[in-house]
């Protein structure tokens, strides 16, 4: 018996060097061709992977909830596993979002943390899904783990809308010393952002197979240990 | 009308339960209490700034006091798996929770009774009369949101091998919304500003309260199958 | 300009520190069941 | 009274029950045996409605449990080796409690009846935890029947038992027989298990291998049966 050596499938393989490919051009794109935006200078390119992550990540808590709710209806792990590994996900771009934010900020308007609404929301959003990935983690019982999670994975995404609302209107009763400022969207600034997203959109999916793959052996690996427990 | 007779056994039960013992409440109502002390030790309450940061003690106290009490709440149902006991009763699941949340209601209501007027007195802060149906509205629609969230996510948690510890982790998060709209408005009414001022605060909790009073009537069960 | 630079940096390290760890799991996991496998098949063997 | 179709339960990748198909009639007593771990408590916490099938039907009374399941409730009782009593509660008020929430007609009379039929008649105003296990366990065996259940389930409800507790469980066993209650037993305890059952199964890694009539069988029969269908299919 030799060792398997990993191959992956052709869609992995296909979904690699697209996302790879993809992500070259939003770098072409966003260092070598659009024009810097005219007040903030060269700071500003780092807007278009800033908002490409955030919309990543929002994505991937929305493929949790649902995802979430087909376990529940369902009772199949498949879709547990899906969920975890979105959630993962999510969590890594949410830091990204949480990381990049200040650091353009800090740039533009000389704070590193301004509480401006979409950055508290993001902030909260963060500790929402780092709960969830603690619930995750203090349950043994695979059942008891999927269908907790999937419950609290449907009333953290509910609960993102209100966040919104309400941080929203606390920050515009306390105005902000910095206002969130203006940004002149030039055409070429548009499309940059565009190709931007779309990269990360594959960079999720190639992301979310690795997960899920990986999950899937984990739970084989489970399975074996089981067949060696019960002294075959 | 089969409903409401579910629900207040199930409070009656639980009040029966807590003033035979106290256990729950003395030890709220002590750690509320102390809550005030250490923010008297740590705001100097003859200040000014007392003003600003009262209604934000406030609320740091109650919500801190409930998630005791809420921790409790299911744990308390798992000796002689009594929790059992209830998903055997014929009544919708929605009873349960509804049930729980009632009892878990009144005893962050009662501690909020004893300790609010004890940090009006010990802070010196006047809190004007015309202000008090408004305060009462905003207590109540607070109380019972994070009171809402909270008893659905101690059920959760108590399921999980470390219930104290990851009950105040999911739940801080989830309830930004009823902290922030709760303090606010609070403040809001408490400096005597217009109502047009705290009325959209009273808006937003209302909204949030609704949401997490009609969830659980989908998912409670999905927390209660064993 | 150094902000740019500390932002992508950041940006990078972060997804290839993602991708490597769940390389190195998935590298792991292949290993194990791989002992596994062959533990219960030599187990079949004897029996 | 009681029928389940190709039920399966699986809990995370673990199959627990593995299609079990049963029919009961009203009246009759089922008395369950197995191994440990075979799916036993978690066939009857799923035929009691405590826990939902992965897959398969469960009919109470030919009646769908998906759909009326908190009506049928009503018609269930479940005496486990937890007593789900409340310990700082007296023994009328965990009585009244479950009595309210299963709205038991003329309460009060009911209570007393079923007190004094588990002979606690004398500690009903003393708070549970001052119970010892034989008298809570009488008390459980009260809580369960108070309703006047068409089915009552009952796991390993002899453990722990002092010899006037058994004796008090039989006679409301016996007597509820005369009743023409459904009654599902599972135990591992075969002198105590067979005095009064109709029907046996044997339950063995969430498959029913051996299900037969009591008459056809001797108490030591039984035993080696037993262990003749439990070897076999293990």
């Amino acid at each position: 018996m030799k060792e398997p050596v990993n191959t992956p499938s052709l869609t992995d393989r296909v979904l690699g060097w697209g996302t790879f490919l993809a992500v070259t051009v939003a770098l072409y794109l966003v260092f070598m061709w659009v024009p810097n935006e005219k007040i903030q200078g060269p700071v500003s390119k780092i807007i278009y992977f800033h908002i490409a992550s955030a919309w990543l990540a929002f994505f991937a808590f929305f493929v949790v909830m649902v995802c979430s709710i087909i376990y529940l209806k369902t009772k199949d792990l498949k879709w547990d596993i899906i969920s975890y590994a979105s959630a993962e996900i999510g969590v890594l771009f949410t830091t990204i979002v949480l990381v990049t934010g200040p650091i353009w900020g800090r740039a533009s308007w000389n704070a590193w943390w301004t509480w401006d609404h979409r950055l508290t929301t993001t902030l909260i959003l963060w500790f929402i899904y780092i709960a969830y990935l603690m619930i995750r983690s203090s349950f043994n019982e695979e059942e008891k783990k999927a269908r907790f999670s999937a419950v609290f994975g449907i009333i953290g995404f509910i609960d993102v809308p209100i966040v919104w609302m309400s941080i929203r209107w606390w920050r515009t009763i306390h105005p902000n010393i910095v206002s969130s400022g203006g940004f002149a969207m030039d055409p070429s600034m548009v499309q940059t952002l565009l190709v931007s997203l779309g990269a990360f959109t594959l960079l999720y999916f190639y992301l979310l197979r690795k997960g899920i793959l990986i999950q899937k052996m984990r739970s084989e690996f489970e399975l074996l240990k089981q067949e060696l427990g019960t002294g075959r | 009308m089969h409903m409401l007779t579910g629900i207040r056994a199930i409070v009656q039960k639980d009040l029966a339960a807590e003033f035979r013992t106290r256990e729950l409440l003395s030890s709220m109502l002590v750690f509320a209490v102390l809550t005030i002390i250490v923010f008297v030790f740590a705001f100097d309450p003859t200040k000014a700034v007392i003003r600003q940061v009262f209604p934000g003690m406030v609320w740091v106290c109650f919500i801190f006091a409930a998630v005791l009490g809420l921790n409790r709440s299911f744990v308390s149902e798992k000796t002689n798996d009594c929790i059992t006991g209830l998903i055997l009763c014929p009544v919708d699941r929605s009873v349960i929770y509804f049930g729980k949340l009632t009892a878990n209601f009144i005893y962050v209501t009662i501690v909020e009774i004893v300790t609010l007027p004890l940090f009006a007195v010990l802070f010196n802060y006047k809190i004007p009369l015309q202000a008090v149906p408004a305060l009462v509205l905003v207590i109540f629609l607070g109380t019972l949101g994070f009171t809402a969230v909270g008893t659905f996510l101690a059920a959760l948690s108590s399921n999980a091998r470390s219930s104290e510890v990851l009950l105040p982790v999911i739940l801080f998060p989830v309830t930004v919304p009823v902290v922030l709209g709760a303090v606010q408005a609070t403040a809001a009414i408490l400096s005597g500003a217009l109502t047009a001022e705290w009325v959209s605060w009273v808006k937003i909790l209302g909204a949030f309260d609704a949401v997490f009073l009609v969830v659980p009537f989908v998912l409670f069960e999905y927390v209660l199958d064993m | 300009m150094e902000y740019l630079f500390a932002a992508y940096m950041i940006i990078w390290v972060l997804i290839f520190g993602y991708v490597l760890t769940l390389g190195k799991r998935e590298k792991q996991l292949q290993e194990d069941i791989f002992v596994l496998k062959k533990y219960l098949s030599n187990n079949d063997k004897k029996s | 009274m009681i029928r389940a179709v190709g039920l399966t339960k699986t809990i995370g990748r673990k199959e627990i029950l593995r299609g079990i198909d049963i029919d009961i009639p009203s009246g009759q007593f089922v008395t369950v045996f197995g191994p440990n771990g075979a799916g036993k408590s978690t066939l009857l916490k799923t035929l009691a409605l405590i826990s939902r099938p992965t897959k398969g039907e469960i009919f109470i009374d030919s009646m769908d449990t998906r759909k009326n399941t908190d009506s049928l409730r009503q018609k269930i009782g479940v005496i486990s080796h937890n007593t789900f009593l409340y310990e700082n509660l007296t023994a009328r008020e965990n009585l009244e409690f479950y009595g309210r929430m299963y709205r038991v007609k003329d309460l009060k009379n009911r209570i007393f009846d079923v007190v004094s039929q588990v002979g606690l008649d004398f500690s009903i105003n003393d708070p549970v935890r001052t119970f010892s296990r034989g008298m809570q366990q009488r008390l459980a065996i009260a809580r369960a029947i108070l309703h006047d259940p068409a089915v009552l389930y009952l796991d390993e409800p002899y453990t722990g038992l002092d010899p006037h507790a058994i004796q008090i469980l039989n006679d409301v066993l016996s007597q509820l027989n005369l009743q023409k209650r459904t009654v599902f037993l599972i135990t591992h305890n075969f002198e105590e298990g067979i005095m009064m059952s109709d029907r046996v199964l044997f339950v063995v890694r969430g498959k029913i291998v051996y299900d037969g009539g009591r008459d056809a069988l001797e108490k030591n029969d039984l035993r080696s049966l037993y262990l003749d269908k439990v070897k076999g299919a293990a």
